[in-house]
């Protein structure tokens, strides 16, 4: 596989129908997730991407299967971007053993170690320093792998961020970094707690890196740059940062309303959400309606079955509670 | 009396304090406008202003810097570190800053700080969000560690933490931020170092903290049918420790069995069976028996949260089995 | 067979498995030309090369972020954190990341990976470069804990905490790098989780762990005097344990005594204590006796920290007091 | 006291001298506490400023008795700096009773309240996040006391610094930050492991700070943009941080010789010693050398005494082992 492909892809309408795909497909997962939490089928908490879908589709487009994903709590766009079937995911939400971690991650911690996606890290910025080390791994084996590490606004005033950085820059680490803006922390806006006004990319000179602002709510847009920035980290260039503008549909979480943000930011949002605007590009493209239509369908089959597998699923019982502790796949700690 | 939730009572317990001290000040991620993400602190901002009432960035070594910074010249800051979990990125400023600093200056310092934090699992947030971590604090000299079981000790002790001139860290359980309970109106304060024993028993000692608290008690009623009767101790607070009340209680039925939410290892009752098998040791009838998770990492599946954290069932069978081999 | 000390099995130990496996590299702070500021890493970057041992920045985050990455794609990284102490800054990459992770993907993942420190007071370092953080390692499901009490197990311990495919926390008491021993040539490899008896008696069972291990030994031979028959176990690896070896010397003597550097509170003789006295109750003759530092920060002046640290003299005092009343 | 009196005094050969004085004072204290180092009077560790006095100093001079000084383990110069007498610091570094925390916290340690030396910390990066409390609790009280950080260029890479220093600047909290960049870490060089070439300077504009940068071997200059920082920062107009360029005369610690740094840069650093170099601006100035010498006298008497005094200072008891763990003054942890 070579980066050439890609590149010539990216004006191809098939890629482009494919890019569509994949942000519908979140979409539709993530909204379906959502009821099966309001129906209490989704135990614990569970945090959605609705509204940012661009970039996760953007960047797995630009990615090679043997490339690595670092996610978030936030962190079902990213996964099933990258190919992870939706039964696995939506089975994982729902707690049973034909969860893509039998139920012992849940939600916030969806891993496809075969899918290149390494995990999902639930503690603000933990992820960042551990995408460095994967790309460490690639550059000290050779391979030309890349890491690519998504986390939130809110997370650029953590320590690990900063020691995450300015390590890959030293190390010229094959790593590229995504920060989502979508505005908003949990319940706080990000500017009100942070020194500049964009927190990625106004510190990225920090490390001696590029300030890459992308418009996240532009699948074509994000494709480009992740592109270019994944392409120059496997040829050795070094880490990226790239702060990619977005914003959340709903709340941070679970069934927040999100009531605390104004309703004139949420339309003027709205009104830029990534699935419609790119649908018109289609459309534009000459692409028939009926074709985006075919695929919406197809997405809304494929989200109707893996409904029905994961509720089919089994609960799972006191050997997967004992098991995999340790490598040798138990749990015993002494003899 | 008012019908109170635990939660309710962490805002109730922390005004009380608030109003009387004006060095008293929180800081803390969403506690002001957003009222905390488990609502522990609603309607404090709206009563004290942002001047005290203050959100910060996600930057926990700066949450619990600038606590120590303030206490250290003269205000008593209650910081809320949101899941006790998180306390891992910024461990250094707990047991390495705030926790020596009195005794490296030879008392030159004090730290009157409270740092509150959501504690422990039954939510089904998976093992980054659910962990007990009472004992990661009560190993380290020089911090006191507090864990009520229900509203009302809520207030009492939050309010004796806040007067406290010593950190502390204040776990509070988060299944049980939606228990309720009626409390009495007027200002309630409580004593740090007192375990509280909630029912008295003859055959066996059951020594539980937090959220096990109610599951202890509520065995001991099954065991009771069963024709064991056991007295039941609240711990509440880990540093102080109680040790008068434990040895005495476990000392008159001559059996221990501790109740614990922590993964098995070094956990709290390790440290009591030691001190209890040193003090009490020939007033033991039986082996001390430790009731805990098992030593794994919690799983988010509600199905297994519920298998590994020690339910009623486990310790009506765990104690009903020692009791009567 | 050869004199070596301690600090020069350190780097013995990792060259014997970096020669025999490609994927074992190193990271951590001045560990390259300057051979580590315990020396324990000299001549691993002159023999190995800058790939394969790296400097980094103070960034002790990124350090053990970095080994966590590489460990799930492949190599076996020995990460130095260089004082023990400093875990407090990485603490949740520790805790929260390598130790769950394995877990929480239900297996998908394994972290084959050695984090390396300097453990331990008695260099008059003070409460910041002195801790023995055994027991917050010990206290974490998913967690290893090593702690060698001489050269030639430093080598054997290394080796296997090396080719094991769980993260082992590797402590290096501070205390015995410039200890000696006769070590044999040729490679060494040790298991995990057994303890060693080092001195069979029949009166009291000694149970200690690293800097502490020589000195329950000499603690033995002057208490042997006074008609006090003890046998020495040096627990070796906390996780996993060898309960196995100690409840069997426990019961054989009927008296427990444990030798912890740890401030008292959680340590890891209060998880025996609880071991021995649910499962040898009634081998027991009398009270389990713990011996440790007590329940404060270490300070700094010699004069102090010797009066802190279980002593010799403290040990023989403790043991013979209880076994003589 | 206010800030007009020190402006006016920097232009004054009095406060020179007394400038002169300080820098004499920590280099001949610290030369005293390396040859008590050696002779095995020092246990455990002791890192020198020597060759770095002239920060110290300057920053010293530039604030008032109420305001705050936050130090790393490189701390004696900090120290005495603000007025911290020679004896209870030596004896501190002794471990004897008539130290300043009466042995319990050692060389790296140093903190005296009553001068407003509010702690030595010797965990990386911990004391900035806790300067800004002292910030804070001033800025809360409205007393218009300022916190002043000292800590190394190696110190800007981890966590804390990244933390501190945005908190500082989203709060406008009265601290200023100096990091003294002596170009070496404990044995590597900081731009080694470091993306930018001004480990702090280069990056105070991901906090929206100026980039500052003083010849930190140049205690007048030090002096100037200390008093702007502090001034700035009484007024309210929020943090600052300085990088000051210096270099270490010796090794890192204890008896390290410093080998890893090539002949020449020490030569040329020793050439930049802060001491001669204000020693020389004095005499240009028309101060008569005899002054100087009765300084550097005075300063000798002065070591020499608190020598004797440290050393006759009483080993520490177990009253003092078990006291003052808590406020109470006691060490229980149970009744
Ligand atoms: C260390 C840590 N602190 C706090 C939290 C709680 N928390 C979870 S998500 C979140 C907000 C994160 O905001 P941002 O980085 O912008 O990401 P977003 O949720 O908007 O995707 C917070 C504070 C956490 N998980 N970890
Ligand atoms: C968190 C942490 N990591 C590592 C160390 C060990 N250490 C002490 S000083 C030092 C070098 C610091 O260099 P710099 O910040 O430039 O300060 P300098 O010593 O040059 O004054 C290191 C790595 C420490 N004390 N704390
Ligand atoms: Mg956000
Ligand atoms: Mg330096």
């Amino acid at each position: 596989m070579s980066t050439t492909v890609n590149v010539a892809a990216s004006t191809d309408i098939d890629f482009k129908l494919g890019l569509y795909r994949s942000q519908v497909a979140l979409r539709q997962f993530e909204k379906r997730a959502y009821d099966l939490f309001l129906e209490n089928l989704v135990k614990g908490t569970s945090h959605l991407s609705l509204g940012q879908e661009a970039i996760a589709s953007g960047f797995a487009a630009a990615m090679r299967p043997t490339d690595w994903t670092f996610a978030t709590y936030r962190g079902h766009a990213h996964t099933l971007a990258r190919g992870v079937p939706m039964t696995p995911v939506l089975a994982e939400l729902l707690g049973r053993t034909n969860g893509l971690m039998a139920g012992k991650g849940g939600s916030m911690h969806l891993t496809s170690v075969e899918h290149g996606v390494m995990g999902s890290y639930a503690i603000i910025g933990a992820h960042l320093p551990i995408a460095c080390g994967a790309a460490w791994s690639a550059q000290y084996r050779g391979t030309d792998q890349v890491a690519v590490c998504f986390f939130g606004d809110g997370s650029t005033n953590i320590g690990a961020f900063h020691e995450a950085l300015n390590f890959a820059a030293v190390w010229k680490l094959p790593v590229v970094f995504v920060c989502e803006n979508n505005l908003w922390m949990e319940y706080t806006r990000t500017t009100e707690v942070t020194a500049v006004a964009n927190p990625a990319a106004d510190r990225a000179s920090a490390y001696g890196l590029e300030s890459i602002i992308v418009d996240g709510n532009d699948a074509d847009a994000v494709y480009e740059v992740a592109l270019a920035a994944i392409t120059k980290a496997r040829e050795g260039g070094g880490p990226s940062m790239i702060e990619a503008k977005t914003y959340r549909h709903g709340g941070h979480s679970r069934a927040d309303p999100g009531k605390y943000r104004p309703d004139d930011e949420v339309a003027e949002w709205l009104a830029k959400d990534p699935i419609p605007r790119y649908h018109t590009r289609l459309l534009e493209l000459g692409v028939p309606e009926t074709k985006l239509v075919e695929i919406e369908k197809a997405v809304a089959d494929e989200v109707e079955l893996a409904t029905e597998e994961a509720k089919a699923g089994a609960i799972p019982g006191e050997d997967l509670l004992m098991k995999d502790v340790w490598a040798d796949g138990g749990s015993a700690w002494r003899n | 009396m008012a019908q109170l939730t635990f939660r309710e009572a962490i805002a109730r317990g922390i005004a009380q304090e608030m109003r009387l001290d004006e060095s008293v000040v929180m800081i803390g991620e969403d506690i002001g406008a957003a009222g905390g993400v488990f609502k522990g602190t609603v309607g404090l901002l709206e009563e004290f202003g942002p001047r005290r009432v203050r959100d910060t960035p996600i930057s926990e070594q700066a949450i619990l810097g600038a606590a120590m910074g303030a206490a250290m010249t003269g205000l008593r800051p209650v910081a809320e570190i949101m899941f006790a979990d998180f306390f891992a990125v910024c461990w250094d400023i707990v047991v390495n800053e705030i926790a020596k600093s009195r005794y490296m200056t030879n008392g030159q310092m004090t730290f009157p700080l409270v740092i509150r934090s959501g504690n422990g699992g039954g939510l089904r947030f998976g093992a980054q969000h659910s962990q007990s971590v009472e004992n990661w604090a009560m190993m380290i000299p020089g911090l006191k560690v507090v864990v009520p079981s229900n509203a009302r000790d809520v207030i009492g002790l939050m309010a004796a933490s806040i007067r406290d001139n010593d950190p502390v860290i204040f776990l509070e359980e988060k299944a049980l931020y939606s228990s309720k309970m009626d409390v009495p109106e007027g200002d309630i304060v409580d004593t740090l170092g007192t375990a509280k024993v909630l029912r008295q028993g003859t055959d066996a000692t059951l020594v539980a903290l937090g959220n096990m608290v109610p599951r202890a008690l509520q065995a001991a009623e099954e065991l009771a049918e069963m024709g064991i009767d056991c007295t039941v101790v609240d711990v509440r607070s880990l540093v102080p420790l109680d040790t008068k009340t434990i040895l005495r209680e476990t000392s008159a039925t001559g059996r221990l069995f501790t109740v614990e939410e922590n993964p098995r290892l070094c956990g709290w009752g390790g440290e009591l069976a030691s001190i209890v098998s040193e003090e009490a040791f020939y007033d033991l009838d039986g082996p001390i028996v430790r009731i805990t998770t098992p030593h794994i990492p919690l799983p988010a599946a509600d199905a297994l949260e519920d298998m590994a954290i020690p339910s009623i069932e486990r310790i009506v069978t765990t104690v009903s089995k020692s009791m009567n081999s």
